[in-house]
């Protein structure tokens, strides 16, 4: 049986420059991993689309735990929301290994 | 009439028009990788037929050119433009560094012109990069806790960064495999190179239209600076270029490189660097009005400063 | 506290030929931003692998609050359903900031 | 009135190899349809940074009913899981037009 | 043997056997960019070299030719070929238009075979992309609401047209910078042009094949159409061109690109301007059965119908 | 000195030094789908030149030399290396196979030096593409159910993947068009070649930096026999290359081929056909270990080597 189990999914649109540090960061907060992707938009700073280097955008999505989802949220708020051109939301998701996300045992 | 102006114009025009026409981004990468090896290789080429004691102390000049340079342009931002610390600084750092395409055309108006100059010039483009980025990230921290510098973080952005890379790289490589090691690579990296010039000068067209609105929002003052800092660093670099004995085209080409903002390097290092600056004050600047200004009207104008004190 | 607020997120997948239109629709509709992702894929009107211009698809994510997806969701189905590759769905997320997103004030 | 409908969506981050094989699968599963984004990342297998060939990633998402994610879900985690970089989550949407995605008749 | 066909059809078979190979779709952008800006150059350059006294007049004759060839093929589609309003219009203005890489094959026919062309060619392949558009979209409309026509946007489509603004600004700029301005692109965008032209092909191969099971479902009358038509235009041009009194080699250029159908410009444009047509039909009928036909055994069959015509 | 060597250890720097660096996805796919046409086109047209009845027994020895290779990887692995039979006949098959871009250096070292060899050397790199890989996924397979083996995606990815297509494909038009034919290619397949090797070998650097760090994990006799094995491999590849009369020139080539490792072909089909194998050994081995080994080091080698056993 393949019974998924909750996990939260944090999603962060913000500029490309940022891309290897919040990579660094959320790693070091405790995420197991994210994906990444290259991506245009519009918001609260203009249009960016991706015409040329400081142009670009990246969406990056991470998988975890309840409780790193919420340091990760609170660090790039602390961390970037000034500064830099940022959108993040979180979401509830189900997924089927839980341990491969979080700190706490596989319930399995 | 020469054609790298009329590329620019047409991206400029079609981008006005709200015409869909787009240069892939991993193209305009592409394009730029290419124009910062070949503009590096074919310096270090030139530099393996020089002798280093004669270029070692024009090469101190031209980085001490790049140090004066956003040190003017800091107190006119931040004193009479009225811009807070941090974006004074950035803006002036975008100045004290410099333009690898207005390099380009400036070279491209010599040869067209059947002009001599300094064939390791680029050389003094590697040298012009980085300091005026240094020096205005340090302005920008002169307000207080020095402690906030990432020195690391900094000199990674400055050293490391791609354009510093390639150039760098490029020159390195030119040095070592030198005229003959090269030879086999002229058709690609020398004989396409104009050609390839104008493609990017198409998208480059693109972008700036694309920024041109934030010039209303940014002021008169800045689209002013965009205008006279130029003219004033081409001054400066003409002086320089004469104190270290260049040629006429050689001065011209250091004006240029003076009056040049940067674009590529120095907004990927601001904007780790000091983030609290709005990096669109600085590309609105570089871009939109110093960029176009140098290629359509600054290169002659320099070259006419340049023939007079030459000829004076 | 980095307490998240609930907002929606309205997904559509479409002909890249819309892109422009669909931005200046959102945008007009009371969105404050987007963003877009190139992607390829298959679905109803066969496959779309962008192998070339005309083949190419978009997926623009609109965060917003539930009156302008309603908003959204309804023009789109009026406006481009009958004649375009496109799927919509809509997903329930949490913000940090949801007076950046909707017209209501911040409740914080 | 444009209500939307509870609908499924299976989102598979996996090495951009698998690409053409998993398409086919959810197809002959029963899915209707799916999209490709082009993405990178990191997680237990390493960063894979699309630097090159085989070191890009993918991003497939599948709208589907509750009946056909459980059975996509089932075929990627034992055909997959053990020999491939792959993280699968699920997590339920609104969409407009359900029957176009399941195989149950439109409840409108 | 050419190589140009062989690219094609190594492309198709890849495709047919279910190759992984795959063009980067940034890739096929850069190439098409390439290939407008080039032709557009090449035109205008040439162009240059001419009086408009002299070219106006044919300019007249050949952009006529671009608003019969779509209303030709408008009947055939709505009253035999018994399709809707919108797709019978659509299909017919795709045919109005013309195909810029199978006019860059028939100009490397010639150039094979050494024979001689009016070199301005290309401004004919400007004029003739826009007419044919035009006249699709208002058979479009005929049916009733005029009103629903958003001359804006449609407007905006065939003029700003990614395609319209390379080869137009192409145009302008080889036109403007004469051959001596171009002297130096020369290498990049004319010595380079058949080899990027082959790997363009490539590509076209492996998009063709990738469409051919749309041929299936779309019938055999719009697979006969597709073969009819083409031959029926060629027909069309070659008395245009022996009108206006162009060379062989220019008449078969005319032919070609009458017998054409755009798959770049009209398919955007329509999809805007036409949305309720079925773009698939359009593009299938283009793109998997015209345009190998004119490339593989079109232009040679138009070639030997200009010999006859100018032999008697 | 020569340029290539040079460009990849730039990309191997700069990625050590954590520049931000990076060749744009398609950019990679853009070069290495050129750089595949091109050394095809090249060894077709070569192989106009020739007769079938002289190069056919040659072919059939070169291909049995792609047999024996992986047949003498894999019980060093699998036996001395302790690695589980997927890897073992994985990393097997990537050595049975080869690396288009070492041989396109071997080809520019002989060229650097005008040393003479057999042109259409390029049929070989064909020939040996495949039998490497098969022989890998049998190995992989002995373990027991053949029936595992599903033969179908088999030979579709040893027959159909991408590099396949391209070389293969490339092969035959320059057969069939021949050198007429390929002439006007020649500016855009050939006279560039080298720069866009350059560039491809920048990117190689870029790429083994990344995954150097995975050498510490995958332990020292992995290290070790990616180095042992290309030397090993050379040897053979010499004899054979003297064994079927090649010139010393066209012997190294073969000697290089054998030493290289896939690092395109292989890795995509071992990962369909042989998906336990963990994809990081093979390609630690073979880009990070004996791709560098064998620009910088190897080829050299070699070329004494065959010196001596043809001197002798
Ligand atoms: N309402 C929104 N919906 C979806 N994406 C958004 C929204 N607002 C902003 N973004 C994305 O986040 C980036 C930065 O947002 P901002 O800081 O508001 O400029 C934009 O460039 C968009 O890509
Ligand atoms: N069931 C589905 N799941 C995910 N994406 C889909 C689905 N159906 C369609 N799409 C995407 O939406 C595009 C248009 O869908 P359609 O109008 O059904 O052809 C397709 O090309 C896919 O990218
Ligand atoms: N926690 C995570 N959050 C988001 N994406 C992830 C996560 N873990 C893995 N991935 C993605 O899934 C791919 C394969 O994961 P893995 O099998 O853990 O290496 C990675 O390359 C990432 O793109
Ligand atoms: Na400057
Ligand atoms: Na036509
Ligand atoms: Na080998």
């Amino acid at each position: 049986m393949h019974q998924t189990h909750p996990c939260k999914l944090v999603v962060i649109i913000t500029e490309a420059a940022l891309e290897e540090s919040l990579a660094d960061d959320v790693m070091d907060i405790g995420a197991h991993g994210y994906t990444v992707t290259d991506v245009r938009g519009q918001g609260s700073h203009g249009t960016r689309n991706a015409l040329w280097s400081a142009d670009r955008s990246i969406r990056m999505e991470i998988l975890c735990d309840a409780h790193t989802s919420q340091a990760i949220v609170a660090h790039v708020e602390d961390r970037y929301f000034r500064n830099f051109a940022m959108v993040v939301f979180v979401t509830e998701v189900g997924v089927l290994r839980p341990a491969k996300f979080s700190h706490t045992p596989d319930p399995r | 009439m020469d054609a790298i102006p009329l590329f620019f114009l047409l991206g400029f025009a079609a981008r006005l028009a709200r015409s869909d026409l787009k240069i892939p981004a991993q193209l305009y990468e592409a394009l730029s990788i290419y124009l910062l090896l070949a503009i590096g290789l074919k310096g270090g080429m030139e530099l393996a037929r020089q002798d280093a004691l004669h270029v070692l102390p024009q090469a101190l000049s031209v980085m001490t050119l790049g140090v004066i340079i956003p040190l003017v342009a800091f107190p006119l931002l931040y004193k009479v433009g009225r811009f807070d610390r941090a974006n004074a600084a950035a803006i002036a750092g975008h100045y004290g560094s410099v333009s690898v395409v207005t390099f380009a055309v400036g070279v491209d108006y010599l040869i067209a012109r059947g002009a001599e100059f300094e064939a390791y010039m680029p050389l003094f483009l590697v040298l012009l990069e980085m300091p005026g980025i240094a020096v205005g990230i340090l302005l920008a921290r002169l307000g207080g806790d020095f402690r906030a510098i990432r020195w690391g973080t900094l000199g990674h952005e400055i050293f490391l960064g791609k354009s510093m890379v390639l150039l760098g790289g490029g020159l390195l490589i030119g040095w070592v495999a030198g005229p003959q090691g090269l030879a086999p690579l002229e058709p690609f990296f020398f004989t396409l190179f104009k050609g390839v010039l104008c493609l990017f000068l198409l998208e480059m067209g693109l972008v700036a239209a694309s920024q041109a609105p934030a010039l209303r929002t940014s002021g008169p003052f800045l689209a002013a600076f965009a205008i006279v800092m130029p003219i004033v660093a081409a001054l400066l670099g003409t002086f320089v270029g004469m104190l270290i004995g260049l040629s006429p085209g050689g001065t011209l080409l250091l004006a240029t490189l003076a009056a040049s903002a940067s674009y590529i390097a120095a907004p990927a290092a601001m904007r780790i660097a000091v983030p609290e600056a709005n990096p669109g004050l600085s590309i609105t600047a570089a871009l939109v009005v110093t960029f176009p200004f140098n290629i359509l009207v600054g290169v002659p104008l320099y070259d006419r400063v340049v023939g007079l004190v030459h000829g004076g």
